[in-house]
């Protein structure tokens, strides 16, 4: 199994979502983060003091999956996340040794 | 307890009438009692009766300028300082009362009993009227002295709200309050004497300050100013190369309290007329409240044009410090500027405010609420512009009456902040200010369930 | 409809009146019409309309208590309950304003129409005296009938605002409209009918309660134990070993409530006067004031103290229950005491609050605001204090003041708890109570946006 | 400045009164002189004082009003937009007031100077009258010029109040305004000077409206209406199979802002009285305080009904429209109706409420408060509902006032937002709308600590 | 070492703190979640416009343990977590190269 | 690549962020986490009760880093991250099997 973590522009988590549904995939955890990266924050003034905003606001999506989905879910949220302009994000995919669902006690692919 | 017959308040202007009420009491009481007939009402009474009424409906409008300072201040410190704020701002209304009620009032309103003839009146605590007004006689021109103490009062409170906002999110609790005692049982009273107990500035310098541009807000402001010098600004304000916005953390909190303070100031500025009994004094008193709103609307407007032209974008908090610049712009005489003038006076409010904001800043000041622009800066400016539209003031009286209550109110607020800072210390410290003054000196989280995980 | 010359609202004292206003209507509404003319005033009126504006403004300013109350409970509760407790709190305004109108004041002011002599009123809906008084002759001593109605029906409000807030967080919607259908229909407005209604407790045994420390907040308090007592405490608060603190979620919030209510009593005890008609009662008014705000800020200055040496921190939310505290204290009688009594009792009743907050809780009894403490102790501190400076008031008369209202508010308020319970069930269910009565009650979040991924 | 003399106020049902003054004036000012004297108080005089008196203080919950507007319309946003909506909200008022005075009290209130007799008044600009009233006799039985002023400019405001709530959250700030000062500036002021400026409506049709369901509250509704058809809905809100949801962000603040418009409106419709200088009308004015208090809370009790039978679960947003649908059913004529007529008023105005909401939906028309269903819907019941309780009124001068006022609104404002959408565009990018108007517009959060890492 | 990642209700936090503290665990990290997966979120009505909450709010542990730890933490969780209604959650077992103190600078087995 | 897990005193993270941003490190995802371990947290009173407050406010940082860069990272964190004092945080290192940039679809290396 792999833990696919991607970081996504946050108006984008509906189709994002919908899009894996219909792949088949069950599940997934939603983080707000904030993100640093190429593409800079904003630069705000209050009460006439500027200030750059470093962080932009991002949503991170943890999904396990078994190894055959990899690929497939790797491509739908690449596509689907995908706006062409700077900031769209990241897809990281880590080994997963075991899994367990808590409810039931399943283990591995069927804890899924 | 206080025999009821004693009359303890007194007021400006009063001088006579009390040596009369005196007088009456000594002579056993027997004086001519209006009060006592059960008749639905005699004609000479109702003066006194609207009277009565302008000013405590008016000290409750003050009240709610109480809630909005807090809720203003409330809004603009982060959100680690919320409920400190609030409790300095609780602590600081008890205080006020407590001890304007001992002392405060005697000081400010001697009623010719002066220790320093115009300068220091002598201590009394004020005390009631007789229930019902029996054995008294009033003076039908005037509210009841309890109503005007009630109102008093409100005003001493608001000075010391002014300083609250601008030391916030560093101070320490205790000394911020041994401050505030000094400040509305001494200080304050004492200023006020001079211009509004029949004191120097009103008897021999002909200053003019109708509801208090320099009374209340320059007095306020110069405290606070003082106390922002002595304290210093808050860690990580300031770096070398910049300044470190530190973000409001609830703006409608904060233009809540802006609201509020704009309701509560028809009654700071109407009750300060202190009569309804007639028909020039109904017609003065809309006219007050249609200069204040103008004004108060000209500096809003202004300080969102002059920040969108300085900054390139409307800051909603400088919106609202406008609008309370325009308010005290026009405190020191809302009553005499036709309303193209309060216009004006309320459009120049709203630039000085943004202007000094900035100002300040740069030059190290960390005011966290606005309040030394709104109520000093502003203040000030109003009590100038008295002489444009009132005869009876002039720019010699006005800049002398500015000039000693700033030098008094700032030098004294200097010291006294000097002497807390090296006896039992001014701030937390760094590490405390960091984690919040809620959590450091309180214990206690304003919003604890927002922003963290629920359960936790 | 109506017939206009149909005169149902009623009062105390009035009885003689409405005899007299009755046989006028008997005889055709031939009686003298004082308010006909169209000239500017005449004298003899002007103690009618300035009474009426005392009252009519003073019910206003109980209904900024109705707002407090609900902000303040809103503030307490937690981060899932809120939504619940704002729709909590206007049912309960509505129900209160529906019902005391139908049922509740023809009960608490039979004007000598008892169906058992000073103790059950006669059933009688509110009703409206004629536009412009046609053909009515008034006493010009009081205010106008509708004017005492609306101050009335605030004052039944706050009866009920009181139990809301210790009810909270588990308690369902419906029992709890029920319940309050109950008290301001008929639990409120008959124990007030004997204090305030010509009924026995004044009559009888001198009973004095000037503005309703016993009849408003005592009997608000005996409610609210006898709910929280039949309801039980919130799921978790108390496990076998200690107590478990929920938090407030909003101290701005329930800051600003105190900061309303404190606003809002001077009208609770000023209206309570019910005359501004001459000079005397002008000058009682401003006594009043003062010695509110006296209270209340020494209830809250002592509240401060007593966390900090008690606890080792100022905890904002005893202070606030400080600052109710000294207001109900007050309530009883705002008019007699000197200005160094009323801080005194404030500042015991600001001790008492503390001290009876953490009795209750060590008894296993959850009152989430601590509507108790602050009502019903203070309530009944207050109405004993009368004794020290009114003449009028007798100990012995106080107590049985207070044990009969207590004893019959608190028995039926405890059956009407048990009934509601065994029938349609008081409480949700442990896991709705979990997730908050918002979402499983109303399907709807207080806050959505905050502390939540933005977009989810 | 003006000439203290020269007195430009003017009002309805005063042109005869207003010629007789500037004969005085041309006469050199010589006429009688009511208000000179210092003595207590004139009998002629109380009835000008407290007609003033009832005036000036009904602005100010007015005021209140406005207040509440701004905090329900930030509370029903999402936290995006919330600071926007707070400057559109200061912004509004600041141009009310500035515009009012210079052009539209001018519109309003022609005092016999038409342009076209009873549909256009002639140019003027407010101002003031001398002070303590010197050289000017006065009408005794109206308040003064300056409350009037105060007390209408506070009208004029919230009708625009009711236009932001309506098109938030996509609008951007510069048309906004610019609509805003068209608004008060011209289109508000001329259709109200046909019903209360002594226009047609009033002179021709007897069109009743006594304290503007239809003037002030269906005007607005209008105007709000012609901004969301043509600016369209926010984007995401309609799909094609659904709609989409955006709950309110903050429920507390919303409460309290109804709570405020609940208490603001006392003055509002109290206020329209215009007089308190007899027994009868202090009589009225409680009247319309009860009739008031009944009709918003029949609103909120049927709304929370219906809201449970037609979607399972009440909405406490659809409970605070139903109270303020409650508030607008009954201020076309809050004096007339008995008690149980103005419950009845209430509580169809509150199931009106729910349902126009759902129904305007189901249409793709994005009211973001429900400002069309709760002002323009309840405010067309109430004025039909005049003819149930008062003599005067008829089906069809009320159909013809109804009709003319809002086809007069409805088109010209409705040609004034095309015109500005084709201008200088009425809407905020998309991109920008997803991000937010306050990052977006105001490069502000209004809560920047909530939900997102405190350090960041 | 492992990282041991873990859904679970929120209410179940302290009861799975306090059965982990037994077990020797010296720390963790909680972040709140929106988990969306077999438990769908129930529909809300706002203004009498229905819609679905996709979205269940969850708390995620993090948890990283020596080897040969991994096993009885595992276990704990899954027991103390469970209710047997669905929704409960998932646990996941990830490696873990590198670990340390910052603090002290102590390294892996060390530094936890 | 590596995925470096961070946890940090709040206060530190403009400190940390921008020694990072000196190394050359392009991103990085924020996210606020309650932290519990042997910085045991505080007691408060609540109206008189007493209650602990188990867990200490953290921010989680997580960076994929190549591989080259791993050591010079955690260096710098674990350097500018200290104070000395108990509750300075952990850094883990993960392994990460893949890395794609969303708006080009570039992968691995190129992607970070
Ligand atoms: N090396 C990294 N490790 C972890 N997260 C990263 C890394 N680089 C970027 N991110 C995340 O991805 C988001 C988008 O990256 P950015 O560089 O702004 O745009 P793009 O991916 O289009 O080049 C960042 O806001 C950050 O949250
Ligand atoms: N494949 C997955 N990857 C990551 N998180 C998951 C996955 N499946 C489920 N989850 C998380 O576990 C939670 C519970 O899962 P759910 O399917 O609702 O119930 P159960 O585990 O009882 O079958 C979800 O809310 C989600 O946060
Ligand atoms: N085993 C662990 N797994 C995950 N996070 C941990 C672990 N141990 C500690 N932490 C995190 O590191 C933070 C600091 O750890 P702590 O034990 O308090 O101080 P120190 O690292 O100085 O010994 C904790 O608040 C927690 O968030």
């Amino acid at each position: 199994m792999k833990l696919i973590i991607s970081v996504i522009k946050p108006f984008k988590l509906e189709e994002v979502r919908t899009a894996l549904s219909g792949l088949g995939v069950q599940g997934l955890m939603v983080s707000e983060v904030k993100g640093f990266g190429r593409q800079s924050g904003h630069t705000e003034i209050y009460r006439g003091a500027e200030y750059t905003v470093n962080f932009v606001p991002k949503l991170k999506l943890e999904i396990v999956v078994s190894d055959d989905q990899v690929e497939s879910v790797v491509d739908t949220i690449a596509k689907t996340a995908q706006t062409g302009k700077i900031g769209d994000g990241k897809i990281f995919v880590l080994n997963v040794e075991q899994a367990l669902r808590v409810r039931t006690g399943e283990r591995d692919n069927e804890a899924l | 307890m206080l025999a009821h017959a004693k009359m303890g308040i007194t007021h400006m202007k009063w001088s006579k009438f009390c040596v009369f009420v005196c007088a009456l009491m000594l002579l056993g009481l027997s004086g001519p009692a209006f009060a006592q007939s059960a008749e639905p009402v005699s004609t000479a009474e109702i003066g006194y009766v609207l009277n009565t009424l302008l000013v405590l409906v008016s000290g409750l409008l003050v009240a709610f300028m109480a809630t909005g300072f807090s809720m203003l201040e409330a809004g603009f410190v982060r959100v680690r300082n919320v409920a400190m704020q609030l409790t300095k701002n609780i602590g600081l209304l008890a205080i006020a009362t407590i001890l304007y009620f001992a002392v405060g009032y005697g000081f400010m309103f001697p009623g010719g009993a002066w220790i320093v003839d115009g300068i220091l009146g002598a201590f009394s605590t004020a005390s009631h009227q007789p229930l019902d007004l029996e054995g008294v006689s009033v003076d039908v021109t005037r509210p009841a002295l309890g109503a005007d103490f009630f109102f008093q009062l409100m005003f001493c409170a608001a000075t010391a709200s002014i300083v609250s906002g601008a030391v916030a999110e560093r101070i320490r609790l205790l000394p911020f309050l041994v401050f505030i005692a000094l400040l509305t049982a001494v200080i304050y009273p004492i200023q006020a004497s001079w211009t509004w107990g029949e004191g120097f500035l009103h008897s021999n310098f002909g200053f003019v300050d109708f509801a208090g541009g320099t009374v209340v807000h320059a007095a306020g402001g110069w405290a606070a100013l003082a106390g922002i010098i002595v304290l210093g600004a808050r860690h990580g304000k300031f770096s070398e190369t910049h300044i470190n916005p530190m973000p409001a953390s609830n703006l409608t909190l904060a233009t809540l309290g802006a609201f509020l303070l704009w309701i509560g100031w028809f009654g700071f500025n109407g009750g300060s007329l202190y009569m309804l009994h007639n028909e020039g004094s109904a017609a003065n008193l809309s006219r007050i409240f249609i200069n204040t709103n103008l004004s108060a609307m000209a500096g809003a407007l202004a300080a969102m044009v002059v920040s969108r032209v300085m900054f390139r974008s409307i800051d909603l908090t400088l919106v609202l410090n406008g609008l309370l610049g325009g308010l005290v712009a026009i405190t020191a005489n809302p009553l005499n500027p036709s309303m193209e003038v309060a216009l004006l006076i309320g459009a120049i409010a709203g630039v000085l405010v943004v202007q000094s904001i900035a100002w300040l800043e740069q030059r190290g000041l960390d005011d966290v609420v606005g309040a030394v622009s709104v109520h000093l800066v502003c203040g000030v400016w109003g009590t100038v512009a008295v002489v444009f539209s009132d005869d009876k003031a002039n720019l010699i009286g006005q800049a002398v009456g500015i000039g000693v209550v700033g030098a008094f109110v700032f030098s004294l607020s200097f010291i006294a902040w000097i002497v807390l800072k090296y006896t039992i210390a001014l701030r937390v410290t760094e590490e405390d200010e960091e984690v919040g003054l809620d959590l450091s000196e309180l214990g206690q989280e304003a919003y604890p369930e927002f922003g963290t995980p629920r359960e936790a």
